[in-house]
């Protein structure tokens, strides 16, 4: 293709960089280019200044080096004489861990929440404004901290739970709940437990699979077959029987009062429950507004359409109003999660072991190397919520309502 | 990088501290600092500016107290830090000297019953991170070959709540800061310090490696604190013994004789205004630690070395 | 009645009913009541739970808050007041009611500064954020950067003039100059500035006593005051960032475009935390050698630029939702990229942005507890540390959570009911 | 084709009776002691003010709205806060609104088979054959696969005409379903309404258009402040209205 | 009235001169060889089907869109990418858009003297009286306090008009500016234009009204597909059109 031909073609004079528009673009372009070549550039040359005259130098040996410390929550091995990348693995572990955990609860609390809001029950509908203000006009930090305090400051300490006039005892023998976490029964898989877990598997699959097929009935036959109590009988009977046949090959490890703590079942630490709830209930309040705002987005011609067709209220809400009110609830909805990840990282105010108490917090200090750490830290967030976002594109493109 | 002309310009000495550990540094009801450490701050203001409340205190945690150190936030930190090799040669920082010697202890309930740090197998351990202690504890009970669960926690203050909660245990840190610790509960003898001591605690003032005129000057205050206590002077006698001393050490140490002053770049008085105003290392050592005060630490390895303690200031010469 | 039939269909009516009353099931209390709370049985089943659930949170809270104890001076005394009753100690807000607002070291025969800034701060805003006010008021607004600085630092109030003045000197020169291009206007305007206060700054040293208050370090504000100061000037120097960020990356110019995006992707793809750890730990490592801004300053550095990121995609959003034909409508005026942004695009886009902007600075007010990690004594820092450290009130955790949550959403709910008032009112008056 | 439609022949079963029905909103008394009976076969137009009541009425029919006072009988069903009967009468009476109210997540097809499926339990196969029978009927079976969003308005109203068709429902209840249409195509739905109106449909129809009252009503009522004011036949009711209400109004909209 | 704007003279002065101009969107070629001299005081109305380049044509004469080849000549002013010369142009150069395009944040007097005070630096009030005068010419000068959302459809453009006018352009270029009106409002408008051509302004217009054409225009040009296809005087072009696809645009425009 030809530029604009124009007469004076071939004579540049220098103002044209100013005044052509041909090149003018590129002269601001050109200044942007070499002002950030200069921040970088002076920035740059400061470090090195910087780190040369503190003696330091830019090295990810440390990386390599045993970290020293202890973790108390971690789902890999790891000991103190394990290397830093190995702390900094166990916190990317720990992140991800409770960054999972609370967008699981708070999707559940923030669906409930959002929706009772919209009740007709008007005690219902106001106390879940109540809910949602408090908790989303209120800082995270100061909920963490104050379901720490309540963790630690209220619930008894483990010896509470010892001697004969003990003052706290544990619910069903099987859950304890102290001041350092919560102890719940850890199932133990003996010989045979692997039918039984794949029974139950294999249940779930089958229930999947009736559920497409009741559907597929419906649309060839017409016949509606009920969907609750069989799938549910799915679920359960199987796997019931195949535990009998199999003899009871699962047992539960049961927490009990050993020495100074309860041994045995899971532990789930007290800073981990308090950052899990704290973020769930936080961002509950804020999906609470997304699905509020996403539902009242259908318009009410949508339900009032779907009823006169004769379609009963929970059908109205699953075929007409939530595949609608979904498009508009998700993308906010994954931008909250990527809210609980980032957020996860008050972890450090409670002593939870995510990746930023582990590789920005200890190693960073126990070895100095902050550029590094942070360096690293910054990196992790950044391709989580690249990730996200990446996947947030393809959703949107996917489900964008088709117009004119 | 010349500190200490930086100091003298700004006439303030930024001067790190914990952000609250009673004896050693914590604010009053007045919000006034003080402390054990809050004097070394002190009597370097006083010996450098010649006043003792040119300071600003910075609280640190013992995470952040390095890098306020070396991002030049602070001049000086005195904050019951561990002399360490990799501190000094890594991290590039300078230890100016020790002004406490100490180890790594373990406070327990009495209720529990525990006579000795190895009978804490399976216990929770509160921890204050980014500390020697938190890699010794890791040691210790590796070598041991018993199991704990750490508690990672920011501050003292909040270490204290958590032992005092039951959320854990036991509460480890220099043994000084558990005595100090202890010292506020409200029934303190229902806690016990166990006997052993896990580690070599030396706890000393640094500055940043490279300044070495600073390192001199923040060096020969804490000496001069020392040095006062080995000669006798005291905040009440040093204006007299300044005028008329016959010990000649005494006299270049105060500045009417000699011209150390002069070497460091400071005036001759600059021993002077520091022991003038926060007593020798003695003094300063029984009003806010010592065996009189509620934190009740006996001298130990603080004693002079005429005394058969480790304080040993070089000569002024 | 009609007796309408198909055959005859014809009726007329020839006296108009007048309106009755609803039968009383159809309205009142009673119908108020059946349909709202008891209309089915689940639905009574829930009011039953919810009334339950607002029992049991009263029942707990109500005695704790009625029955406390205001007036003792540490917990011990407190406790044996109430003598196991119920009831918090709310002393611990009574004596360090200074310290929770202001910090530790505020000089304490200061604090009506920082409270007259506070005070004036509604003054400031009220013309922004309400557009009936009188236009006035804007000078007040204008005018307050440089009276807050003054009162809350202290020092002569010939720094703050000095500023104000080679500012409003600037503008004149920019005034003047950019009628003929709007490059030389700003040049000329930043130098003519620069040129004012390098003169002025040179004489008010000779005059530092004049009209001065106590001087008082960065370092020394605390408590709530700090969390304030850190959201208000953040969020103010955000604005005119996230205006330069938002237009560049809508930008034609690949390169510009290139630069916004990476800045603001990256500012919003890590936690806070995270920048505030740089600001902490490792920014200083980037400045020349010497330089050291205290914590606050470089705080502030990185939560505007945090914040700027989040305002410049609001107001992307405005941007975006502009017809084109706006844009066109100034280009054939002849107006230049410079003149039709801050005449005809700007105005109207921010206007739109204005809800956004709102919940971004809510947001970030939040946001300013985090630098109590980074050990600075905000409000939250200040109970964690000094505060429930010390032995007189270690303990007392509900009544000073309960009174920093409180401040935070007198704050933010108050901010937030704002901006849906705002946008309601925009809703209403698209002409 | 007017005089084909208006000669369809009314039955004397009752399709719709309405006695003494009264509704308020809180307070405000929208509907006052209406008496109506719709015969099978019968195509009524409903006219009125803006605030007369008229979607309220139509809206009661379907249980959209309830009313507080009065008997409604659908189809022989008692109007009752009985689930099932509202599920009967709704499932005999199909809808159609002013602004479509089309699922615009479901193509066209779907829409009109959903129903069938869900509520009448119609194998797809054979919903989709009816579905593309009825959009025939509304010359759009070209359209099918198509998404709402992707039609003119007119498309969509004919669309929804025949999504309710499909449920084939013994009644239709029309509220205004041309007066968010452009010009042009208010023709093409009113054509399609005239074609369901031959094949002798009883209809109940909230509209402005006198035109094609004229042309298929064979009973038009006029309503104000919440009542029946006059009824007639449409000739008469428009060349010699009674009531001076319904003269004003006449005069109003048909100077316009 | 006609007779009389028609009558008025043409002067042998260029006012705008295109020579092989061509213009790409990517690789799709919109414009091609379009070559038109437009003398001071002609009326020109253009016409074509949608998508025929209409409205490129008249964007890319006041650079609102880049030709990519040849030549335009704008009182005597070369369009080059010189952004001195383009702002010559654009100040030379009025623009009515179809959707009106005011300022929506401003007062009607404000919108009319913006671009005077800004771009050619009147003094505020002088350019109050400027604005003044032509909204008085457009016949609302009543309304200028008012905002754009305030005022009807008609009314707004008439804005938009004066808006142009009070840069005291030497020639108006329209886009379609009747085609967002209702029809009582399109004569209002055109009432402004035939006003405007009678007072000599060189005039280019982009429209469908062919009443206006036969009424002010001296010359209609006809596009499709990028290209000129036949030009003449309106009398000649409606009662005798050349080209197959002119006499085809034209029974569809007509027959409407
Ligand atoms: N949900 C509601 N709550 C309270 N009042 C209502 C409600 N819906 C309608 N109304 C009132 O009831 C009256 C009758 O409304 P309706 O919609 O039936 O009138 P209409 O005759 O259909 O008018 P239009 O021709 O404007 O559609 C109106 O005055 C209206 O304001
Ligand atoms: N920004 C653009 N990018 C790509 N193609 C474009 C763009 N703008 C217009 N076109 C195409 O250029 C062609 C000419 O457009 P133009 O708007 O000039 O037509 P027109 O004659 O004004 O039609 P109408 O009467 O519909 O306004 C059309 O086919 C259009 O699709
Ligand atoms: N407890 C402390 O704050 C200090 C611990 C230890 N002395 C250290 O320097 O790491
Ligand atoms: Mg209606
Ligand atoms: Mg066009």
């Amino acid at each position: 293709m030809t530029t604009m031909s124009d007469p004076q073609q071939g004579s540049f004079r220098l103002s044209m960089l100013l005044n052509d528009t041909r090149y003018r673009s590129y002269t601001f372009q050109f200044i942007a280019l070499v002002l950030l070549i200069a921040l970088m550039a002076f920035l740059g040359v400061n470090l090195m200044r910087n780190l040369a005259e503190a003696g330091l130098n830019i090295s990810y040996d440390f990386l390599g080096v045993p970290a020293g410390y202890d973790i108390n929550q971690t789902l890999i091995d790891y000991n103190s004489q394990s290397s830093n990348l190995r702390a900094a693995m166990v916190g990317i572990i720990n992140t991800l861990l409770v960054a999972f955990l609370a967008c699981l609860t708070a999707t559940v609390i923030g669906v409930i929440a959002g929706v009772a809001r919209l009740s007709k029950n008007w005690l219902v509908s106001k106390l879940m404004s109540v809910y949602v203000e408090i908790f989303r006009n209120i800082p995270v930090l100061i909920w963490i901290l104050m379901i720490y305090t309540l963790m630690t400051a209220v619930l008894p300490a483990p010896n509470a739970f010892r001697g004969d006039n003990a003052t706290s005892s544990m619910l069903f023998d099987a859950f304890a709940f102290t001041n350092r976490g919560v102890y719940i029964p850890a199932p133990v898989w003996g010989p045979g437990s692997m039918m039984v877990v794949a029974t139950f598997i294999l249940s779930i699959i089958a229930v999947v699979f009736y559920r497409r097929y009741a559907v597929k009935l419906l649309f060839e036959t017409g016949k509606l077959l009920p969907t609750g109590w069989p799938t549910l009988a799915i679920l359960i009977v199987p796997t019931l029987l195949m535990f009998f046949i199999m003899g009871s090959p699962i047992g539960l490890d049961l927490p009990a009062l050993k020495g100074f703590n309860f041994r045995g079942g899971i532990q789930i630490g007290a800073p981990l429950i308090a950052l899990w709830l704290a973020l769930s209930v936080y961002t509950g309040a804020f999906i609470a507004e997304n699905v509020r705002a996403g539902i009242q987005a259908i318009p009410k011609g949508q339900t009032e359409a779907a009823a006169s067709l004769g379609l009963r209220p929970k059908r109205v809400m699953n075929l007409v109003i939530l595949p609608q009110a979904l498009r508009v609830i998700i993308p906010p909805l994954i931008s909250q999660y990527l809210n609980i990840t980032k957020n996860s990282s008050l972890a450090i105010a409670v002593g939870y072991a995510d990746i930023t108490a582990t590789l920005g917090g200890i190693t960073l200090n126990q070895t100095g190397r902050a550029i590094e750490c942070v360096l690293l830290l910054m990196l992790f967030y950044l391709t989580i919520s690249l990730s996200i976002s990446a996947i947030m594109n393809v959703y949107n493109k996917n489900v964008s309502l088709k117009e004119r | 990088a010349a500190t200490l002309d930086d100091v003298k310009a700004r006439g303030k000495l930024n001067c790190g501290v914990t952000t609250g550990l009673v004896g050693f540094a914590a604010p009053n009801a007045n919000g006034e600092w003080e402390g054990f450490d809050v004097a070394v701050c002190r009597a370097v203001a006083a010996a450098v500016l010649g006043d003792p409340k040119a300071v600003e205190f910075v609280p640190t945690t013992g995470k952040t107290r390095f890098t306020a150190l070396a991002s030049g936030e602070i001049d000086f930190l005195a904050r019951n830090t561990t002399w360490t090799f990799s501190r000094d040669v890594d991290l590039k920082f300078d230890f100016i000297g020790v002004n406490y010697y100490d180890g790594q202890g373990f406070m327990v309930p009495k209720s529990l019953g525990v006579s000795s740090a190895k009978d804490l197998d399976g216990a929770t351990v509160c921890i204050q991170t980014g500390t020697t202690t938190e890699l010794n504890l890791a040691d210790f009970f590796r070598s041991n070959n018993i199991s704990y669960e750490p508690v990672p926690i920011e501050t003292n203050a909040e270490g204290q709540q958590q032992y005092l909660a039951g959320a854990c245990d036991t509460y480890t840190t220099d043994a000084s800061g558990l005595a100090s610790t202890r010292a506020t509960f409200e029934n303190p003898g229902d806690h016990v310090i166990l006997p052993e001591i896990i580690s070599k605690e030396p706890l000393g003032p640094l500055v940043r490696h490279g300044d070495n005129d600073w390192g001199d000057v923040t060096r020969w205050v804490l000496y001069a604190l020392i040095a006062a206590e080995e000669l006798g002077v005291t905040s009440a006698n040093v204006e007299e013994m300044s005028m008329n001393t016959t010990n000649p050490e005494v006299a270049r140490l105060l500045g009417s004789e000699g011209t150390l002053g002069e070497m460091l770049g400071l005036d001759a008085g600059w021993a002077k205004n520091a022991i003038a105003s926060q007593g020798n290392y003695g003094e300063i050592f029984a009003k806010n630690i010592g065996e009189e005060t509620p934190i009740g630490l006996a001298r130990g390895l603080n004693a002079q070395w005429t005394d058969g303690g480790l304080m040993y200031a070089p000569p002024f010469r | 009645m009609s007796d309408t039939h198909a055959q005859t269909v014809t009726y007329v009516r020839d006296t108009m009913l007048p309106q009755a009353a609803p039968p009383s099931t159809a309205q009142g209390p009673v119908k108020w009541l059946r349909e709202s709370l008891f209309s089915s049985i689940p639905y009574t089943i829930l009011t039953i739970a919810a009334l339950y659930v607002i029992y049991v949170l009263l029942s707990g809270f109500l005695p704790w808050l009625l029955g406390g104890v205001w007036t003792t001076s540490n917990i011990r005394e407190c406790r044996e007041v109430l003598d196991g009753a119920a009831g918090g100690c709310f002393s611990v807000l009574a004596e360090r009611w200074n310290q929770l607002l202001f910090g530790i070291s505020y000089p304490q025969d200061g604090y009506w500064r920082p409270t007259l800034a506070f005070v004036l701060l509604f003054v400031a805003v009220a013309p922004v954020l309400f557009s009936n006010l009188p236009r006035q008021l804007l000078i007040v607004t204008a005018l307050y950067p440089f009276i807050a600085f003054w009162l809350i630092w202290g020092g002569s109030l010939l720094v703050p003039v000095s500023a104000l003045l080679s500012i409003v000197i600037g503008y004149v020169v920019y005034g003047k100059l950019v009628k003929t291009s709007f490059a030389a206007g700003l040049a000329g305007g930043v130098i003519a500035a620069a040129v004012v206060w390098f003169v002025l700054s040179m004489m008010t040293p000779s005059l530092s006593g004049v009209l001065a208050l106590e001087e008082v370090a960065s370092r020394n504000m605390g408590g709530f005051m700090l969390n304030m100061i850190l959201g208000v000037v953040c969020v103010s120097l955000s604005l005119p960032l996230g205006i330069l960020l938002a237009l560049g990356r809508q930008s034609s110019l690949p390169i510009i475009k290139m630069i916004c995006v990476v800045f603001i992707e990256f500012i919003r793809g890590v936690p806070l935390i995270t920048l505030l750890f740089v600001a902490n730990v490792v920014l200083a490592y980037f400045l020349p050698p010497g330089t050291s801004f205290d914590l606050i300053l470089r705080v502030i550095i990185m939560i505007t630029m945090f914040a700027s990121a989040y305002i410049a995609e609001v107001i992307r959003g405005g941007l975006a939702a502009l017809p084109r034909g706006q844009y066109e409508g100034a280009e054939s005026l002849g107006l230049d990229y410079a003149q039709s942004m801050r005449l005809i695009i700007l105005p109207q886009a921010l206007k739109i942005s204005i809800p956004g902007i709102v919940n971004v600075a809510v947001g970030l007010f939040k946001d300013t507890t985090l630098v109590s990690i980074i050990s600075m004594f905000d409000l939250v820092g200040m109970i964690r540390g000094p505060i429930l450290a010390s032995t007189d009130w270690n303990g007392v955790y509900w009544e000073l959570w309960g009174f920093a949550a409180l401040l935070f959403f007198i704050v933010c709910y108050g901010i937030s009911q704002y901006s849906q008032w705002l946008e309601r009112q925009l809703q209403t008056d698209h002409h | 084709m007017a005089e084909q439609a208006k000669a369809l022949q009314v039955s004397d079963e009752v399709a719709i009776s309405i006695q003494g029905m009264n509704k308020w909103y809180g307070t405000f008394h929208v509907l006052r002691d209406i008496d109506l009976t719709v015969y099978r076969g019968e195509r009524i137009v409903i006219a009125g003010p803006s605030g007369s009541g008229k979607s309220t009425l139509i809206r009661c029919i379907n249980a959209l709205e309830e009313h507080q006072k009065g008997l409604i009988e659908v189809d022989g069903t008692v109007l009752s806060s009985d689930v099932k009967n509202i599920d009967k009468i709704r499932s005999e009476v199909g809808m159609c609104f002013q602004h479509f109210n089309l699922f615009p997540h479901l193509t066209i097809l779907e829409n009109c088979t959903l129903a069938p499926i869900w509520v009448r339990k119609t194998p797809k196969k054979e919903a989709e054959e009816i579905a593309m029978h009825f959009l025939e009927k509304v010359k759009i079976p070209d359209q099918a696969d198509k998404y709402p969003g992707q039609l003119s308005g007119g498309q969509q109203q004919r669309v929804a005409i025949a999504r309710s068709l499909c449920m084939r429902p013994r009644i239709m209840l029309f509220d205004e379903p041309t007066s968010a249409l452009d010009p042009e195509m208010i023709k093409e739905v009113l054509d399609t309404m005239v074609e369901l109106a031959e094949e002798g449909m009883t209809m109940l129809c909230v509209t402005h258009e006198m035109g094609f009252a004229r042309q298929v009503a064979n009973r038009v009522i006029f309503m104000d402040e919440g009542q029946i004011v006059e009824q007639n036949e449409p000739e008469e009711f428009f060349n010699n209205p009674q009531s001076p209400r319904t003269q004003l109004f006449l005069s109003q909209i048909l100077g316009h």
